[in-house]
């Protein structure tokens, strides 16, 4: 008995829906088959995401799993919840609230700086370099950028590498991503050597754009999530990187503290860690691996990790055609 | 045609729609539906087609859902009634809800920097009135479509709105704003309001007719005179019996009635209010019979900036934080034209009515408040809340009878 | 152009208001070509002219409807200037346009006192725009303005004018015309749509205006109508003068060859 | 007033108006002011106040940034042409992108399933076709606002798009759709299309000029003849020209140019165009008349979802991809309404024309390009588009002679 | 209603379109109660009545814009059905609408063929709406109606309708309705707005098409036109008949007494 809800910031990003989503509602049923786990999807929308999480509460929700579009808004569901005594979870992003109860994420910015480090070790001394960066809202997008920068500054500054033109993608839209990296272009006059994206949606878009210019697969483009798509685009040589997390991990983790939360249990076995969030408060934390997947050797790595991710599925298209798949 | 068809019914429809009361049929049609279809058809055939089901729950309809759902329509509807009025005059709005998201942010700056928060709250609302009016003196004076300056208006509204929050979102804790959303009307307060505002309208609804009376004019039939009355009387008291049984009513609600009374007054009785409906029938005629049809023009977007302003106030008290995607960013824009719209306001000028935007408010909160409750996935929710939409404005259209082309 | 002329003679009461030598082009249309125009208190002037010539496009540059490109505007011989609606209503002047310019979404009373509500009193703190309209008040008035043109069929002055026959509506612009505080009061083929005994109410009403010392300006193609009410009549023709006659001192049959075919010298005509 | 004031220029701009060139005046003064900053006055500015600076680079008006730019329009630029059908009959389409989104998503997933390309293509045009001419009827036979139906189109067709593409993106790499955005046409060939083109309206206009001597009618000044003529021929050879001078005249562009003239022609020039005209000139006459209405609303509003399905593969050949945010999710909505409005065309009906909604779609298109090639952060990049769009079509209100008001 | 009273008698000619017992009410207003009427060809049957008796609501039903709440049609003594205006266009019912129902937006030519432009030949592999417009012989067709009406002041038939002054719009539509092919015209109040001359112009016209065989119903409320051309006078009251005289056997006196106050003893009276 009892409810969990799964509030999704937005479906721009295949994970949340495909992985994180999905992973979390096997779980639960795994592990407390008589709970109803009600996932919603706030499109981007913090009044939206606010509306969901009363809807959840009018409906009995025992517990929270929130990854909120931004981490200042999300505060007054936490806070919310809290006056019903209802616990909140942070999922992959982090609630600025004293009442976030537990939050489960990567190393983000290990994560960038892998990133960084990867596009680095493909471009040679001299080389200009594109930085296409996250949505201005979501904290994590600022630690993926800190972490790229910490391999990247010294670079830049004794003129290694040359930052050619950088710019942030609101929302993580794609369709702004793709307008940036045609503008890089014209105003670089095709003089790219790297393209550093935060993620998978953003590199998708910088290869549309050098695809028209006969670029693709001739540059290293990083990434974040291994999509299909990006693991397609990985076999096909245009992407060449990608940050993964093991989600079901995530899920995984953030399933197991909503039981124990909703049965009033002790879960500091499973938060072995705290981490201070932005309005000071201590909050119980997990963190998961994080691995840097390179050509189609890290495409094999993640198919073999991600169980929702199967060969199948990455073998479609133009990617059947690969070595890889044959 | 040369048949006896239709006749009783549709003329009994026609004559009722005549009535004051009756251009809020159709929203109130469409309210109607969606509420039943939330708040009955939908749980009833969850109850039947699950047999695990142990009880019928009707959450939609429980007063706190209802609750939920005033407070979830607010914004939009305080929006919804600013944009109304320059939809009367033919005009149009897009940038309403990034000036309520400037607004926002400004307050939360402002709070931040320690300015008391009435004080804050005067400034935005001054602010905004500047934003509006700035655009209507374009529209005006310079004569460039609506359209297009308000298209303008969004792009640097939205821009502005990063500008004052650069990582995109702020929390607003000041204790003054956050009252706004939080403070309860006492239970028997709020009753004593209703009981006082029903004896008032009665009042006034006699005394209107004696006065007709004695002065020889045409009298309302009594049937319509108190069936308005008695309509009143029975939304008032449902609404705060209603919110009385969760919690209380939240100031914030009475606000927003209490400024769509004072904005529905202004438009349908005081010779400003004339000449925006005959701007908007008719701006050639408006102009030669001397209204000052730029100024009026100017004032009316002063008016969607002031309400833009409160909602942006509302928002930020409910919300306790601003965030950019949550006003300039988000549906905000299309839902609160949307709901003016479904609200029968016609984009063409001339017609329409601040309350019915409120209705129009709550058939856009329905929406989303009901296909929540529901599991569905968040595609089907979006399918489903087309086609409700749909199906709710059409049993109206549907049900009047057809004739000559409107549009 | 014998601006002179025009007011000269001894018979002829000195001009109320008079405008001289105004131009009108719409786009490459030359419309109104250096026209004078003069009426004065007490009198009916009539203006006449073929369809086209130019008349209603006179009458709304008087009425400040339309800036007039060239010309000059006198309000007991002082040069005033008239730049909108405003000016010309606040000089006393009134119009019934021949397209109505009534308000389809509104209902006939708010129609007659459209610009012009009746506020109640009492709310002296508020600026007028502002303040209560006085609904009573403005039906009271409607319904005595309408009684009086006899539109015995329109029922209720709540009706919406979206709603009413051709010849209603007339009556309404004529009614809000004439209900006003003016000195000049200008029909533009006000019985058009009319019905023989509005008709009539119509031609008493302009008489009523003169003999109450207004300035008239009636605009219209019925011979009848103008011999019966007007003491002079001023013809255009292809948006110019042709002449101005004493109505005792012509004849239907002149003044409808001078407005179809002009003067045979081509010289103005005046009374 | 009663002076000699302006009268030579006015009248001369008055004049020019009036002919079919005319209209494309306001939006050419709005996209030269635009190309005016970007292209001139912006690099000027940043090569005077920075030192540092080189060389003077006039990047946004080289060969290579027009040629994105026109890419970077295309998709807006066929939603617009399509929109404007159903402006100019008084309506709106709020759904257009989401259409465009669900045929793009639709046409993904028929070539991952092995369906040609080609085929896919048709299909997703009828499927096009279908949703928009389903709007219509609604509009048309239910008689429910166009804003209402296509708000809730805009609602069920997103969540359809989701529906269809459960991850929010999807690659498409079949060799036919991707073919569309990548062909070149050689530059040859490309010119003497340019020339065939310039010749063939040459002789039309002769021998048009020649029939209306031979029937006695009314000749066009041959300064405005001439004038219209060359007019077309600059455009035409410019754009070649440039086009060819950085790659070729790509396919996509000639595909969009020859689908507006279709459109063009259909709506100037046939009996169906004249009734769209008709009745958003005044529906009632219309209708008396004769005309279906009804007929002629679901036809327009076929044609807009056959132009939104053009739209969708247009995208995806160009994006490569297809997802959610891109259509149905983005700014394609406003961006494409705007474009049309932006190009003259009235939301109030019968006024406007198909290739204004080309110009204005680069209007809005310019706008993102040239902030893009600055350094500005986002926040004073979209301060900056809205002030210059506002900017922009203030040039033609401003320099427009005014009189009688108009909207 | 005595509906024999109205086809009896041997010197009426068989009617060509009759209706009976036509009811229209616009909400709780009741515009026709049971009205009949008839026209035969070669006939010019005037429709008289005062403001807001119902004249041109009942041309709106005649004409398929208004669908009647009760009553029926017979044309040449077959009922038929009229559901909308192309129903009426197919009986050949041509009208000119008192409010002229142009389209302000479109120029003379194009409103001079609404509904009906000629096409190009030549390309009848495409669906009659898809043609190419043939511009030129909708001017020429337009420039020759104009020309009929003698409405000298307009200069081109390519202006916009919305820059026309009243007088030269009715021409227009006129000459719309009159151009058609067509076996009844129904001209409402047409002279309303025109010149003497364009107004002899119709009246001609009115005749030439009784001439050829038309059945004409023409609406106005100037008697003396009524007398010239109309060979029998229909006359509505408040929505309802109140008979139909022979013009030859009645004088304008004693129409406009019946328009006015009706029949004494309230019965309907047959011509
Ligand atoms: N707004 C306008 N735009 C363009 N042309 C106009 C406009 N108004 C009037 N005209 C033209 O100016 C001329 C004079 O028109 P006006 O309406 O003054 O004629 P009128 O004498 O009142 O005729 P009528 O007896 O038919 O009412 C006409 O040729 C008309 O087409
Ligand atoms: N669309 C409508 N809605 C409501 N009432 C209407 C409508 N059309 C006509 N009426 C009413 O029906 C009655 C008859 O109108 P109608 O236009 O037929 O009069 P008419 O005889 O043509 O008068 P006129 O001589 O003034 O043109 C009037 O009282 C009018 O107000
Ligand atoms: O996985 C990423 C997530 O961590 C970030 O917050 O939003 C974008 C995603 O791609
Ligand atoms: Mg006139
Ligand atoms: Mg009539």
């Amino acid at each position: 008995e009892g409810m969990v809800a799964f509030l999704l910031p937005e479906n721009v990003n295949p994970r949340w829906e495909q992985q994180d989503a999905a992973a979390f509602v096997a779980k639960m049923k795994e592990i407390a088959p008589d709970t109803k786990v009600e996932v919603f999807n706030a499109g981007n929308d913090t009044s939206v995401q606010q509306r969901q999480a009363e809807q959840a509460l009018t409906q009995g929700a025992d517990v929270l799993v929130v990854i909120p579009i931004d981490g200042e808004s999300s505060a007054i569901i936490a806070d919310t919840a809290a006056e019903e005594g209802v616990p909140t979870i942070a999922y992959d992003r982090m609630i600025n609230s004293e009442n976030t109860k537990f939050w489960v994420q990567a190393d983000m910015y290990a994560t960038g700086a892998a990133q960084a480090q990867h596009v680095v070790d493909n471009t040679a001394k001299g080389d200009t370099l594109v930085m296409l960066k996250g949505s201005p809202t979501d904290p994590n997008a600022a630690v993926i950028a800190e972490g790229q920068m910490s391999v990247l500054e010294p670079l830049f500054a004794s003129g290694e590498r040359v930052l050619g033109y950088e710019n942030w993608t609101q929302g993580w839209d794609p369709a702004i991503a793709r307008r940036s990296m045609d503008q890089a272009l014209t105003q670089l006059n095709n003089n790219v050597q790297g393209v550093v994206s935060s993620n998978d949606g953003n590199a998708g878009a910088a290869i549309a754009a050098m695809e028209e210019q006969g670029m693709a697969g001739k540059v290293p483009v990083s990434g974040l999530d291994c999509t299909v798509q990006a693991q397609q685009l990985m076999l096909l040589g245009k992407q060449t990187q990608c940050g993964w997390r093991p989600l079901h991990e995530m899920a995984a983790a953030a399933a197991e503290v909503a039981v124990r939360l909703m049965n009033d249990q002790d879960y500091s076995d499973l938060a072995t860690r705290t981490v201070t969030n932005g309005v000071g408060a201590e909050v119980n934390f997990v963190p998961v691996d994080s691995y840097s997947a390179v050509g189609p050797e890290g495409v094999a790595y993640v198919i073999e990790h991600d169980p929702s991710i199967t060969k199948d599925m990455v073998c479609q298209g133009e990617a059947a055609s690969t070595d890889f798949c044959k | 045609m040369q048949h006896e068809l239709r006749l009783s019914l549709a003329d009994r429809m026609r004559i009722m729609r005549q009535t004051r009361f009756g251009a809020f049929v159709p929203v109130l049609l469409a309210l109607a539906a969606i509420w039943g279809y939330f708040g009955l058809a939908a749980p009833l055939l969850e109850y039947w087609s699950d047999p695990d089901a142990d009880s019928l729950r009707l959450i939609f309809l429980s007063p706190r859902n209802i609750y939920n759902l005033f407070m979830q329509s607010a914004v939009i509807a305080t929006l919804a009634v600013g944009i109304t009025i320059v939809l009367l005059l033919g005009d149009i709005d897009l940038s309403a809800a990034a000036t309520a998201g400037v607004c926002a942010a400004l307050l939360g700056v402002l709070v931040l920097a320690g300015v008391p928060g009435w004080l804050a709250c005067l400034m935005v609302m001054a602010v905004g009135v500047v934003m509006g009016a700035a655009q209507g003196l374009l529209i005006a004076y310079v004569g460039i479509p609506s359209f297009v300056v308000t298209l303008a208006g969004l792009l640097g509204y939205q821009g502005l709105m990063q500008k004052i929050l650069p990582t995109g979102n702020l929390n607003v804790d000041d204790p003054f704003i956050r009252a706004i959303a939080r403070i309860l009307i006492p239970d028997m307060l709020g009753l004593a309001m209703a009981v006082g505002l029903v004896v008032l309208v009665m009042l006034a609804a006699l005394r209107r007719q004696a006065q007709r009376r004695q002065r020889g004019l045409e009298l309302d039939s009594s049937l319509a005179l108190w069936g308005q009355v008695g309509f009143f009387a029975v939304i008032t008291f449902a609404a705060v019996l209603t919110l009385n049984s969760y919690r209380s009513v939240p100031l914030m609600i009475v606000l927003l009635v209490a400024i769509t009374a004072l904005l529905g007054w202004i438009t349908t009785s005081t010779p400003f209010g004339r000449s925006i409906f005959a701007v908007g029938g008719n701006t050639e005629s408006a102009r030669r019979v001397g209204m000052k049809v730029n100024r009026i023009r100017v004032a009316a977007f002063g008016i969607v900036g002031l309400m833009a302003a409160i909602g942006g106030i509302f928002g930020a008290s409910r919300y306790g934080s601003v965030s950019y995607t949550a006003f300039a960013g988000g549906s905000l824009l299309l839902e609160s034209i949307g709901a003016a719209v479904i609200g029968g306001t016609s984009l063409f000028g001339g017609r329409g009515s601040v309350w019915n935007a409120i209705l129009g408010a709550l058939v856009i909160g329905s929406l989303g408040n009901g296909l929540d409750l529901s599991g569905a996935s968040s595609a089907d929710k979006l399918m489903f809340s087309g086609a409700i939409l749909l199906l709710a404005v059409a049993i109206d259209a549907v049900s009047r009878p057809a004739d000559a082309s409107s549009r | 152009m014998t601006t002179d002329n025009l007011t000269a003679g001894s018979r002829t009461p000195p001009p109320h208001l008079r405008v001289t030598g105004i131009h009108k082009r719409f786009g490459g249309l030359h419309a109104l070509r250096g026209v004078d125009f003069e009426v004065a208190r007490g009198e009916v002037m009539a203006l006449v002219g073929d369809n086209g010539a130019g008349k209603s496009t006179l009458m709304k540059v008087l009425a400040g409807a339309y800036l007039a490109d060239e010309g000059e505007f006198w309000l007991d011989g002082e040069q005033v200037l008239v730049g909108g609606p405003t000016d010309a209503a606040d000089l006393g002047i009134q119009i019934v346009y021949q397209d109505l310019a009534l308000c389809e979404n509104l209902d006939v009373a708010a129609n007659l006192s459209l610009g012009a509500e009746p506020v109640k009193p009492g709310w002296g703190f508020l600026p007028r725009f502002l303040r209560p309209i006085d609904e009573m008040e403005m039906e009271v008035k409607a319904q005595k303005a309408i009684d009086r043109l006899e539109v015995r069929t329109l029922k209720s002055v709540r009706a919406l004018v979206g709603g009413l026959s051709g010849g209603q509506r007339q009556a309404i612009a004529i009614a809000r015309a004439v209900g006003a505080e003016s000195s000049v009061v200008m029909l533009d083929e006000p019985t058009a749509a009319l019905g023989v005994a509005q008709t009539r109410q119509v031609l008493n009403v302009v008489r009523r205006l003169r003999d109450t010392n207004h300035a008239v300006v009636y605009i219209s193609h019925n011979m009848r109508d103008i011999f019966e009410v007007a003491d002079r009549i001023c013809i255009l023709r292809h948006g110019a003068n042709v002449g101005t006659w004493r109505t005792a001192e012509t004849t239907p049959d002149e003044i409808v060859v001078a407005m179809t075919r002009g003067l045979d010298e081509g010289q103005t005509h005046a009374a």
